[in-house]
């Protein structure tokens, strides 16, 4: 059993806004093993981008990391220096980003942008940097990479672009990659072909990939194991199968019911009532209870811990609560 | 590109004729000139003189006289000066461009140094200064800045002199006569300075604003790039590419003299020039010299947007 | 047969790209390349396709938002385009348009009230009295409270204000609704809402959709016929059932196989088309798809193949449908 | 689990209490929140009410002419001192200040009314009618305006317009150089917001053009206009000091700060009597800041991308 790269442990991250404290990942813990697809799954606002940001601690004003630790291989990068964090970004831990339209630098070409990760971390010299940015473009699937290596963003397709993005992450072959919704942004077809390279990268370099997105259909497709995110907390985490053959918290399965499936069309969508709280005025209850059918009177005085239940199977929702330990 | 100048020059050409029939309306309303306001020529030698240069036709006629010989390149006669407009104008005008270039040097590099560190602390303690500071100088007429300067740093520190191009009646040479005009220079310089300095710093302060929040900042932040060379190579090359469009405006001011400063600060420009051909009614002059900035303008505006389409990858203009 | 609600025989959008010294016409981009298709009353056809295909231009061609450059389109017989402007304006509460980013289909300054009732006073359907009552019952069957008539558009949620946007369309009770991915901005849960919002309405008054996305999923869920366009020109049109169980044009059956499935124990074995999106302004010769088709022949290279029906209302345009 | 009624998620919950804030509303609160800003209205107010009622609590009026009493420095019965003929400078830059603000807000309710009008109507109607006046605007803008303000200013002396008269030519002349900006500005916002849904919208809707334009596209612009209406105010104070120390504006005997300040030319007052011509100058410097930060404040509160910053 390959031990965790990554553990979050009761990590908390406020936004200090104008209209007051948005508790944006609110006691997060769970963690990340070597080589394994995480995904981590909810809806806009549940705080999953927030937690990813904070483990790479790009944490932007107004929102702060207040609390708990995130170890990388047992070391709490919290602690670190400023100088230290950096060697690791972009060298042990690389991240990708939704919209490739935008997250490419405009006015630097290709290959400079693929080529400063590399002169960086791994002080290689402008020509190995060249040529093994030039192998990079190939690798994830781009023809004529000379070409493209003095070419700039906006001459580039979005598919071509988020392939670029890969390109950049893997260029110091990294212990993990952090996808934030990398494929929302892209057509299906081409989020098909995004979709498999991620999966080949996986094979090759053993890379362990931490998946955000709000997709159940690329959870099924990428996922080893789940986390379910939402208004800031952890409410259910489990091996894939498991959670999707047995979703035990009431908004994962009304998740699971709310999405249309193909070839297998119901009568009638079933609908999570409501929205999301407020994340300002949340207190000490489970902030589901507004819009849960099984709202029962404790659900609305005091908040649910993440217990753990049969194989790996955790979920913070007090119907299990007798039975968990 | 090509097809781009073409189209551009086209338009200059209905641009710079509407200007000129502006400005010659204006001149045409401008009821003394300078032979009536000169006392001492009798009258029939004023009407003869008149007749020479045609001051006697009709306004209409006189604009297509004026008209013709402009595309010449002949822009008529100073009567103060006694000749040539276009000669005038020679004289003059690199007194001015001189303090101009330096002041446009020390304005920028200032403005994206402050500009940029202002927008890196954004909201503390330095940014609210230094916006104070940039709206004070924005706010200043130029004539009141020349004004107190004189004042407090020329007069009653006695730091620089008082204005001028150089100390009246100095024969020095070579290097002293250099370090005796840098000196004369220090305070218009200045003065300029201080009032270009406003508007420049806002505007790379609100671009990097902009910019620093963009995904292609979190991304080089991500790749574990320096928090300086983030700014200063990923950041600020974005904001210079528009800024590279300010430099085309910056091209009438370069040339137009600073009429108010020179004034103050006595400095032999073409600014100070134009100010004094206006108590003489010195009509050529004048009109000559408002043709030629207007024609800087608008070669400024296509030297902006032809510079930003070299300069920005993303617009090549086809 | 009774007369179809909405008839569009070979429509054409071209947008022009201009270059040169004076800014002539120097091509074309055929956004729109020759679509046709009928709707019948309560009907709903979906049109899916990716960026660039033009779905979203032939939705707004058909309501005259913007002008054709081809081709014709008839509601309920009358040439919309040939109507005047006078004539048109009329015609408008018939036919609306729902839109897809519910934070810029609503002007931020004026109250949601005033933004569902005004079109009902301009076109004096309703005295300024009544709309006001007017309004509060569109909303409540809208799925939004009486008291959110007067609150402005910044304080409601992404689903609240495609809410708004919908009864704004509604409250003119029009027979013929155009809806341009009206649910591609939400969140699955708020989905949904939307989507069974739009369901009951279309029982409740009889109404007829025509239903833009690139979400596959949710127009089987929704529409009864579904049409697939790729770079400008339709590809397959079918019944759903038809087309989701037996599609014949090799795109149809890339894109069905992309669409991630949730349920972990199926294995994805799909057609992954490579290469791009070609550039909708010099699209390839032939068959548009010949460049990313996985089946792509020489006859594919040079003729455009025609779109002909292959049996029970199955329309399809490719020289070999359903041989592979 | 079926949903029964047709909207099983609507809030029946009672109306809540919290007052909806109209987008004008949210937009002042963010102005009272920038110090600059706060700083610039109080002392806009303090300079408007000094000027405008300041004289009636002054011991002096406007024609005490007092040759003994000449030339005093500051002193406990002339705060500001006295000019060479005797008179309060105190009182001088109180009444000059009526000028000069008159002068500023007239030009910019000018430029501001042909402005907005020209660009509304080149951003509307485009074809010809945009072509022409953009057109118009260009030629305008080439050519620079300080240079033709002074000749204008030199015409008005040699028409020997009489002063009391020669002040609303000057506040006309400014606001005619100055319009071209704005409605440049005000085009460039209705061609923008041609674009967005909610006008497509209204077309979808089919709502009449004056429907179109005044609930829609004008008051979308309004935030523009203001801003840039607070901004040309101090920009008309500024450019009226700079013609009236050169003569051509406002000229003697009506007092304003700029040709007030124009008694520095005179060797001795400037070295000597410093209070003759800085508090004139001091208040141009003040008045014109508070509109700047005033102007920005506006602009930032009024600008959805900022809402994001707070």
């Amino acid at each position: 059993m390959s031990n965790n790269l990554i553990e979050f442990r009761n990590l908390r991250t406020n936004f200090y806004t104008g209209s007051g404290v948005v508790k944006a990942v609110n006691d997060v813990s769970f963690s990340i093993r070597e080589g394994e697809t995480l995904c981590v799954v909810g809806e806009s606002g549940c705080g999953k981008s927030v937690t990813a940001m904070s483990l790479m601690r790009l944490v932007a004003t107004p929102g702060k990391i207040v609390g708990g630790e995130i170890l990388y291989k047992g070391e709490d990068l919290l602690k670190l220096k400023e100088r230290e964090m950096r060697y690791l970004r972009g060298n042990e831990i690389a991240m990708i980003f939704q919209d490739p339209m935008s997250s490419l630098n405009p006015v630097l070409t290709i290959g400079h942008q693929i080529a400063e990760p590399l002169r960086i971390h791994k002080k290689l010299s402008k020509q190995e940097a060249k040529k093994k940015s030039i192998e990079l473009i190939e690798l994830v699937g781009i023809p004529r990479a000379a070409k493209i290596y003095d070419s700039y963003p906006h001459e580039l397709s979005g598919g071509m672009r988020q392939r670029i993005m890969i390109a950049i992450a893997l260029s110091c072959d990294p212990k993990l990659l952090i996808a934030d919704e990398p494929t929302t942004a892209l057509d299906v077809t081409i989020q098909a072909q995004i979709l498999d390279l991620m999966r080949d990268i996986k094979k090759e370099f053993n890379t362990a990939i931490m998946m955000i997105t709000h997709d159940l259909g690329v959870v099924a497709e990428m996922a080893d194991h789940v986390v379910v995110m939402y208004a800031g907390k952890v409410i259910e985490e489990a091996p894939v199968h498991e959670l999707f053959n047995n979703p035990k918290h009431p908004y994962t399965q009304g998740l699971l019911k709310a999405k249309p499936v193909i070839s297998n069309r119901q009568d009638r969508l079933y609908t999570i009532p409501g929205q999301v709280p407020n994340p300002v005025e949340l207190g000490e209850n489970c902030y589901f209870n507004d819009r849960c059918e099984h709202c029962m009177e404790i659900c609305v005085q005091k908040q649910p811990d993440l217990n753990i239940y049969d194989n790996k199977h955790k979920a913070a929702c007090w119907l299990y609560e007798k039975e968990g330990k | 590109m090509k097809q781009f100048l073409i189209r551009r020059i086209l338009q200059m050409i209905p641009t710079l004729i509407g200007v000129s029939i502006i400005l010659f309306s204006v001149f045409s309303m401008v009821p003394g000139n300078f032979i009536d306001s000169n006392q001492t020529i009798s009258a029939e030698r004023a009407a003869e003189l008149k007749h020479i240069h045609g001051l006697d036709k009709p306004a209409t006629e006189r604009y297509f006289i004026w008209a013709s010989n402009a595309l010449k390149g002949d822009f008529g006669y100073s009567f103060q000066h006694k000749v040539d407009v276009t000669t005038v104008i020679d004289r003059y005008i690199w007194n001015s461009v001189l303090i101009a270039a330096f002041s446009m040097i020390f304005t920028w590099i200032i403005a994206i140094f402050i500009g940029v560190f202002s927008a890196v602390k954004k909201y503390s303690l330095y940014d609210g200064i230094i916006t104070f500071i940039v709206f004070g100088l924005m706010s200043l007429p130029s004539f009141f800045l020349g004004l107190l300067a004189i004042k407090f740093i020329a007069v009653d520190m006695g730091w620089a002199p008082v204005g001028g191009m150089y100390t009246t009646g100095s024969s020095a040479t070579g290097f002293a006569k250099v370090f005796d005009l840098l000196e004369h220079m220090i305070l218009p310089v200045t003065v300029l300075t201080a009032l270009g300095v406003g508007g420049l710093t806002r505007y790379f302060r609100t671009s990097m604003l902009d910019i620093i929040n963009q995904d292609y900042i979190r991304t080089a932040r991500a790749k574990g790039v320096k928090e300086s060379t983030v700014i200063f190579k990923h950041a600020l090359r974005n904001a210079l590419i528009p800024a590279i469009t300010l430099l085309g405006f910056e091209l009438p001011a370069l040339f137009s003299g600073a009429m108010i400063t020179e004034k103050i600060f006595n400095w032999p420009g073409i600014g100070r020039v134009y100010l004094d051909a206006l108590n003489y009614r010195d009509y050529f002059l004048l009109m000559g010299y408002l043709m030629f900035l207007s024609f800087l303008t608008v070669l400024g505006n296509l030297l902006a947007d032809t510079l930003y389409g070299l300069v920005d990858p993303r617009v090549r203009l086809k | 047969m009774t007369q179809p609600l909405i008839e569009v025989k070979d429509l054409k959008k071209y947008f022009p790209i201009t270059g040169g010294v004076f800014q002539r016409t120097v091509g074309h981009v055929k956004a729109v390349d020759g679509v046709s298709f009928s709707l019948n009353k309560g009907e709903a056809l979906g049109l899916v396709g990716e960026s660039g295909c033009g779905k979203s231009t032939t939705g707004r061609t058909v309501l005259r938002l913007l002008e054709k450059s081809g081709g014709s389109v008839h509601f309920k017989g009358t040439d919309l385009h040939s109507l005047n402007k006078k004539d048109l304006r009329a015609m408008r509460p018939k036919i609306q348009l729902v839109f897809q980013d519910p934070y810029s289909s609503l002007n931020p300054r004026i109250k949601v009230g005033e933004a569902i009732g005004e079109a009902l006073v301009d076109h004096g359907i309703v005295s300024r009295s009544e709309v006001r009552d007017r309004v509060k019952e569109i909303l409540s069957i809208c799925g939004l409270a009486p008291y959110h008539i007067d609150r402005y558009p910044h304080e409601f949620s992404g689903g609240q204000r495609q809410r708004i946007g919908i009864a704004r369309s509604l409250i003119l009770k029009p027979e013929f609704m155009v809806l341009d991915e009206p649910v591609s901005a939400l969140d699955v849960s708020i989905q949904a809402q939307i989507i069974n919002l739009l369901t009951d309405l279309q029982e409740q008054n009889d109404l007829t959709y025509l239903f833009i996305s690139h979400d596959l999923s949710v127009v089987e869920h929704l529409c009864n016929r579904v049409g697939v366009m790729y770079l400008g020109s339709m590809v397959e049109m079918a019944s759903r059932d038809e087309l989701f169980s037996n599609p014949l044009h090799p795109y149809t059956k890339a894109l069905l196989s992309a669409v991630p499935v949730p349920d972990p124990t199926k294995k994805p074995e799909r057609i992954v088309l490579q290469g791009d999106i070609p550039s909708p302004a010099n699209p390839p010769s032939g068959c548009k798809f010949h460049t990313r088709c996985p089946f792509a022949k020489d006859i594919c290279k040079q003729q455009i193949p025609e779109y002909k029906d292959a049996g029970s209302n199955h329309y399809v345009a490719c020289h070999f449908a359903g041989e592979f | 689990m079926s949903q029964v009624t047709a909207n099983p998620n609507v809030t029946t919950a009672a109306e809540p209490k919290v007052k909806s804030a109209s987008p004008w509303v949210l937009a002042f609160r963010q102005v009272r929140q920038s110090k600059l800003a706060i700083f610039g209205i109080v002392m806009l107010l303090l300079m408007f009410l000094i000027c405008f009622f300041g004289p009636f609590f002054s011991p002096y009026t406007i024609d005490t002419l007092n040759i003994r009493n000449g030339n005093k420095a500051p002193s406990a019965a002339h705060w500001l001192g006295t000019d060479n003929l005797g008179r309060d400078i105190l009182l001088r830059v109180m009444l000059a200040g009526r000028i000069s603000l008159l002068v500023g807000f007239v030009a910019m309710m000018v430029s501001v009314s042909i402005g907005s009008l020209l660009g509304a109507i080149a951003g509307f109607y485009r074809g010809w009618v945009d072509t022409i006046i953009m057109r118009i605007i260009d030629i305008m803008m080439s050519i620079p305006s300080l240079p033709l303000l002074i000749i204008l200013g030199s015409i008005l002396s040699d028409w020997k317009i009489p002063p009391s008269e020669r002040i609303y030519i000057v506040m006309f002349m400014l606001g005619i150089l100055s319009w071209p900006g704005l409605a440049r500005l005000v085009r460039g916002q209705i061609l923008s917001l041609r674009e967005q849904e909610f006008m497509q919208a209204a077309e979808s809707l089919g709502l009449r053009d004056s429907k179109k334009i005044f609930r829609h596209l004008l008051p979308n612009t309004i935030p523009i206009i203001i801003v840039n209406a607070t901004l040309a105010v101090g920009g008309a104070i500024l450019m009226e000091s700079v013609l009236s120390y050169l003569g051509l504006g406002v000229v003697p005997p009506t007092p304003s700060w700029g040709n007030m300040i124009s008694a520095a030319n005179n060797l001795i007052d400037f070295q000597k009597r410093p209070w003759l011509w800085i508090p004139p100058g001091v208040c141009v410097f003040i008045t014109v800041m508070s509109f700047n930060f005033v102007g920005d404040a506006l602009r930032d509160a009024f600008d959805p991308k900022s809402k994001s910053k707070r």
